[in-house]
């Protein structure tokens, strides 16, 4: 993909320990502040114990992109044993910066010098040594390394300074200067050191008209559960959901709302359901296994139509699975996980913006619908950060539910209706003349339980045709094209995070020549039948990649539209390779394949 | 089988024909549709008048049911009300009241839907001391899907599941709940309509989670066990020095289940969840009383 | 259909109290006694207090059929106000049977004679009056009026006389006595009158060559389940699949075998699953709601490769929905429902036969491939009644797990291991060398857990290829095609119970010289693609007629396929009519539809 | 990101450098993975001598994890395993309990696992009265996940989802279990290695439903409340005279948290579930002496 001006991806190794994620961290929040835009992607390990390793890897560009790239610019070891495997990531005149007396003794073929490609430009520094310099001890090696690549890049010191202090402002002001000093004897090195590199940093772009906050997919999913007004939210924790509710158990009490861990996910769920009954918007996140827990309670949601609002962050599966390595593996259960016909509505962002603004939305359409919403993530989403720039002008709706019109006395309320808009007026516990009872059973219009034919058939219709108009919510994108226009040759759909490595593989095929487009969907289910149909008409080839092994959301097409797409399926618990997609591509628009770099 | 698609008969329609043939006085505007003599009759009188006396608005309260043969309860009063799945009624009623402190949420149940499937949610609603009534109608079977065994069924005795006799130990469910930490622990029985009433008023007027266990007998699917005529004989008051704040004093009245003891076995104040999250809040920073002000507006 | 021979469709309406499901009951006990083949579906009502509206529905054929008739013969009412509004299902000639003196009071409009349409017989009996002569009350009324069917239509008056006294053989003699006595009565009062009707009832079939047995679709799961030798159930009471584990209560124990109720569907799949991996055969039956709760641990017995059956009657859905009405709406949740890539085998039988035989090779399967096995049926499958005829040569495997290779000395058992079938020796505890632990997370050929890539792209290959295999399976016809051969204007495709109806539209449309074929597809995961395929191939235009309201099947096919089908979709909570589907026919083949009769 | 490609390396080799080092000496071939200091290592040590002493054979003995950090537990000794999900140990156990009688089998968990998500099975398992031996750690907090509040949390404790206290009363695990009718209900104390030992022993050996819960400090996400400084301030033997077949003597102590007793609370012999099965079989007119006889051939 081509970026104009700055595209530096930097990949920090060490273990835990080692202050890779600190380091990376730092990275991050300074080159936000400069201006960059910043993405960036952390991989811890598995074990309790935090002797595994620690990868941690940013880029830096000056615009907005969706995917970490396939190569590094530079690779910092703070660990050789943990570095050596990502050696091979590093492109041609990228930097590896490594200790030329690393901590521990090591055998002959340890050491990362020993497999580097010719090309790549080696960086063997005393970094222990001048962590000890600067600050008695060999704790700033981590610092030492940033500084270094900082000053060996010209990245302005100054805003990293700013970081460090705010880092490490409740410590003891001398954590901030040894920081800082690890930092400062660091950048002096790289400042002095040659930069083989042809890569140059151009200055950021111009000063965006909106604040740029560096959030984590999760930690947009809060924003979001904010900005939209979230009053109430119960969860349980499983692995890559667990910071949703650690974040909103932290913010939500401050804003005078209510958050509670609650026994499993099936409690979790069903508290939402009855908060969201008692008219306030309520909210769980969990990941695969937590849903699977939740299928028949959201088929409550959907028969009583009580709105809810339920975050799925994906991990490998089936089952325990690999708690830790992403996937796309649950949209199946995402969307028809449920006994009888249980419509209701996912969405799936493809970027942190996307977690953001589909948080928000999802109660704004979980209130308007009457029905539970899914927004489904997945850990290399939850877990990555980027630089978002929203504008403050752009506000989540505060209510949106459908208000309620009284009952004439005498008259039972009316809350399953049918409207010409196709919603049934809500009443909420507490309002006088809206009293009634919802159920799980098939029910009349008053909610009396029915069981005749005809009562089951327009209720069946209803509850359809209602979600059928959320393909219509102002406010949020749930289609998109990009690329070539008119015909091409090969037409990518994209959902999830997937979408980002799709996009770069769309722009680098089209740098061969390959005629080429790209659509990211966003609203999984109801599925936007006419803009798919209307893209897939204008492809010659339809490539549908995503990161599970039965082509879940290629099911989804086909069964939907009646017509084929070419799958490309895998499941490594890592982001997809944008080779592994070029290549398809390629292949798909009849060029051949290329080896992977 | 044109026939299905005729038009529904709503059960107010048949009420009229039953109201005016003055066989039956219910205060809702539907027909219970438990079988004549069943115990969960004493429900309706005894939640309806509590209710009244208690002064509550209608819109201010929410009956919760889970699936047995109490699910129906909340179409036969008026108030607001929600039939949720087998065994969920308390995460619900949890939901709810997290939602809006100022519900008054009477959950209703049987000992499946409670000890069986719903097993895992009764000690969180207990140790959150969740500001709900919990009333529970033991009949030691399952009624509505026609006569299997439940969690308090009696040893020997036979059903569709057991049909060789039951030879597992019931589950005590007041002891249970006792450990639990619930904050109003009480039995009553059917065949005692009056102290019944009154005990539901009393778990109503509980600030914290009541636990009121109900003897009900189920006419259609037991007629061996625990009938009106067995159960005329077990029951007993609690002993009037019966000192209801003493948490062991209960546990052993609560063991007797040969001689069920009817009356309040255990209470105490102690903070409610919405106390606690309150709490949380004000330790947060948050204005809590100005938001309640600011509610009352 | 043209059925040679005997076809007589006879239905008995009334409340429960009038003895209207026992009356029936003897009445296919008999014809099936006789020779006949019986296929009955009884409606009952929802309520616990039996004061609701009962039918009972009874075809006598000369051959397997796979549906009930959509017009009835003969109708027989016990309660006018019950059985008028399905005097419009009585066809010309046929006989409508009521009492010229009834129980009660009733308003002009209120006697079913004012409801006869021109060309139906009316034959006003004095029932009562002939009961209290026979019996002394009026309580053998029901048993009249069948006697009073049997002679009018020639039936075999000696099977009957068997068949009462064998009903009533725990009961007092008197009992029997006086059935007898009321059903002679009525019996003689038929063979006196005059038969209007042209249908003539044919001897019944050269006796087959093994015996007949009248099952309803529980009871030949249940059937199923002891001839493959079922050591373990575990259940969770939960209509219509209630009478599968009250059966199993009763029988298993008698063969020294072990049935538990459960706290919850939880446990009983759990509990399922352990048994499984304690190496028996071992089974749970549920409905929807019920297999919502079970998703997660399907994940489970799928990843640990641990076998267990799932027996699944569906209802109508979504949530509590209508729990005494038929659906096909669970298909999606049964195929999907679960985190991650999770694919289990989903069997679905189309008649009761079906379900004695999925239910065996369910076994047979789960042990073979390692694998959970859901059977879906409805509530008009489970509830229905049908003669039956298996050879008894017909057996299932007793054991096809595939045997365990002890370790050698100092090795670990690799339970996981891959080999050229596809499938990888177990073990079972107990036995010594085969020492091993399965878990829910991904793991090497060991089972240890593993989260490298390579080890789980392997392993979901191989969890997903055995499946294909299941596809080959023998002794069970996964798919099968009737009607015209070669190219035709339109194939049905069809599933579970609607199969039947689907076969009699079918038959209909090719005497109207529609060119029509119909393929039952029995497995719905793995989807057979080939002969589907095929079949579509052949059609010019495909319906698949199904009772959910989204076209499941349909999505599935498509969506494995990449092709469009024809839906039909309809969700009254009672069985498909032929007409709708044959309607459907003729639309599709560019005839005129026809008002339904 | 080709390095997610390279070969697994197995537990076993990197057992051998610590083996061989002499810093651990475990009986199974693999290497837990808790961190060091942790409570569950009492647990290798405890079961694998118990199962030694009893004189069982491996292939006979089947261990059963959730999820937590006992999860893992089955990797680590040389016997069948089967590493279940959150909370779903013990009717996993009762599968394969009802199927093979011969079998041992032993079940693992946390708090979290059984207490939250778990909490519905355990009622049934005690009143059933399956044999089987549940060790259950409590640490008050879930250490899997990296510290997040636990049913048996004290209350003031902060976690990372009660970072301003946790204000809900914690549940008393022995109380309940006594409560459910258990028939085997002890108590033992991770830094109490040799007791433990003994318990586990005593646990595996009853016949019925044994529970023994295990004070289990989490080294890493608690270092304020269930440390092991505070625990071993807080632990005591049971007094001598306690009487282990007097439910509410037991109850009373299983009160005591502030200062756990350790030892066995209750016991007592009744059937089985396994018993239960064979009577009902025997009722419905089958020879089970006949199908053990033949089983041994
Ligand atoms: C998930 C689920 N499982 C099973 C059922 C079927 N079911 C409905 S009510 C019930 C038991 C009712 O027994 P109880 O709670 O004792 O209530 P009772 O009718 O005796 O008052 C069962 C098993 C269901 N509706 N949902
Ligand atoms: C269905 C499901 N929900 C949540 C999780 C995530 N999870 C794994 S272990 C655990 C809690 C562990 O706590 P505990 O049982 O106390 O064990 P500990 O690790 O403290 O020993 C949770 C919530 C999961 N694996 N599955
Ligand atoms: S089945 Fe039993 S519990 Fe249910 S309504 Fe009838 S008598 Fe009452
Ligand atoms: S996290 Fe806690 S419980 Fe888990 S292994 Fe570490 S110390 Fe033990
Ligand atoms: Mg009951
Ligand atoms: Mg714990």
């Amino acid at each position: 993909m081509t970026i104009n001006g700055t595209d530096l991806q930097i990949a920090f190794c060490g273990s835990a320990g080692d202050g890779t994620i600190a380091v990376g961290d730092i990275l991050k929040q300074a080159m936000a502040m400069a201006g960059y835009r910043v993405i960036a992607f952390d991989q811890y390990p598995a074990e309790i114990r935090g002797f595994g390793k620690c990868v941690s890897r940013t880029r830096v560009t000056g615009e907005q992109v969706y995917s970490m790239k396939q190569q590094t610019d530079i690779l910092v070891s703070l660990d050789d044993s943990h570095a050596i495997p990502h050696a091979s990531e590093v492109r041609d005149f990228g930097a590896v910066i490594y200790d030329n007396a690393p901590m521990s003794l090591m055998m002959e073929g340890e050491h990362i010098s020993g497999h580097l490609q010719p090309g790549q430009i080696p960086y063997a520094l005393p970094i222990r040594e001048i962590s000890e310099r600067a600050t008695g001890s060999n704790r700033g090696r981590n610092m030492v390394a940033l500084g270094f690549v900082a000053g060996l890049y010209g990245l302005q010191q100054d805003v990293f300074h700013t970081i460090i202090a705010r880092k490490f402002k409740t410590k003891p002001a001398a954590v901030t200067k040894d920081n800082t000093a690890a930092f400062d004897a660091g950048f002096d090195l790289g400042a002095g050191e040659f930069l083989f590199d042809e890569v140059s940093i151009g200055a950021p772009p111009a000063k965006a008209k909106h604040e740029a906050r560096m959030l984590s997919g999760n930690s947009a999913v809060v924003e979001g559960c904010l900005d939209a007004g979230i009053e109430a939210y119960f969860g349980y924790p499983i692995t890559p959901a667990t910071t949703i509710m650690e974040r909103l158990v932290t913010e939500m009490p401050k804003r005078g709302k209510r958050a509670l861990q609650t026994e499993d996910e099936i409690s979790a769920i069903a508290a939402t359901i009855g908060a969201g009954y008692a008219g306030v918007r309520s909210a769980t996140a969990t990941s695969g296994p937590g849903l699977a827990l939740m299928a028949e309670m959201l088929g409550l949601s959907v028969m009583a139509e009580v709105p809810s609002v339920i975050f799925v962050s994906q991990r490998g599966g089936p089952s325990t699975g690999m708690p830790t390595k992403t996937e796309q593996s649950d949209l199946n259960l995402a969307v028809f996980g449920g006994s009888g016909d249980a419509q209701r509505i996912v969405l799936a962002p493809t970027n942190v913006e996307g977690c953001w603004r589909c948080a928000g939305k999802a109660f704004e359409m979980a209130e308007r619908y009457q029905t539970p919403v899914i927004v489904l993530l997945d850990l290399y989403l939850s877990n990555r950060y980027e630089t978002v720039i929203v504008s403050p002008d752009e506000r989540f709706e505060a209510s949106s539910s459908k208000a309620m019109v009284p009952a004439k006395s005498g008259e039972k309320y009316q809350r399953f209706a049918k409207t010409d808009d196709g919603i049934s007026p809500r009443a909420i516990p507490g309002q006088a003349g809206g009293i009634h009872t919802v159920t799980g059973l098939e029910h009349n219009d008053l909610g009396r339980p029915s069981d005749q034919a005809n009562i089951h058939m327009d209720m069946s219709e209803k509850r359809h045709n209602k979600l059928s108009k959320a393909v219509d919510h102002p406010g949020i994108t749930i289609t998109k094209r990009f690329g070539d226009e008119g015909d091409v040759e090969v037409g990518i759909l994209a959902w999830g995070s997937t979408f980002g490595e799709s996009l770069e593989a769309m722009m680098l095929a089209r740098d061969e020549g390959i005629k080429c487009a790209a659509m990211k969907v966003v609203m999984m289910s109801p599925l936007p039948e006419q803009p798919i149909s209307e893209f897939m008409d204008s492809a010659n080839e339809v490539l549908l990649p995503e990161l599970n092994y039965e082509g879940q959301f290629a099911g989804i097409v086909s069964g939907t539209l009646g017509r084929p797409v070419n799958r490309l399926n895998m499941v490594p618990g890592t982001p997809m390779r944008v080779d592994d997609i070029l290549n398809e591509i390629r292949r798909l628009a009849g060029r051949e394949a290329k080896d992977a770099a | 089988m044109t026939a299905e698609l005729k038009e529904p008969v709503y059960l107010e329609e048949k009420l009229k024909d039953i109201q005016d043939s003055g066989r039956l006085d219910f205060r809702s505007g539907s027909l219970p549709t438990w079988c004549p003599g069943c115990g969960y009759y004493s429900m309706t009188e005894g939640v309806t008048n509590s209710l009244n006396e208690l002064g509550l608005k209608n819109e201010n309260v929410v009956c919760v049911s889970g699936i047995g043969c109490a699910s129906r309860f909340p179409f036969f009063v008026d108030v607001y009300g929600f039939h949720t799945l087998h065994g969920r009624t308390l995460p619900v009623a949890t939901g709810i009241k997290t939602a809006n402190d100022d519900l008054t949420v009477v959950v209703v149940g049987g000992d499946g839907d409670g000890f069986a499937i719903g097993g895992g949610h009764i000690p969180h609603a207990a140790k959150r001391n969740v500001d709900i009534t919990y009333l529970l109608f033991d009949n030691g079977i399952y009624g509505l899907t026609k006569g299997q065994t439940s969690p308090t069924s009696s040893m020997g005795f036979k059903t569709s599941t057991t049909p060789y006799e039951n030879r597992e130990q019931p589950l005590k469910p007041l002891m249970m709940v006792l450990s639990y930490g619930a904050s109003w622990v009480g039995q009553a029985y059917a065949g005692h309509q009056h102290h019944l009433a009154g005990m539901i008023k009393k778990a109503i007027a509980h600030r914290g989670f009541s636990y009121l266990h109900i003897l009900s007998p189920c006419v259609t699917f037991d007629k061996t066990d625990m009938t009106y005529q067995n159960m005329n004989m077990a029951v007993r008051p609690l002993p009037e020095d019966h000192d209801s704040s003493d948490q062991m004093a209960a546990m052993i009245e609560a063991g007797k289940t040969d001689a069920p003891g009817l009356g309040v076995l255990f209470e105490e104040i102690r903070p409610t969840l919405s106390d606690n999250l309150d709490a949380i809040a004000t330790s947060a920073g948050a204005d809590i009383k100005a938001k309640t002000a600011q509610a009352a507006e």
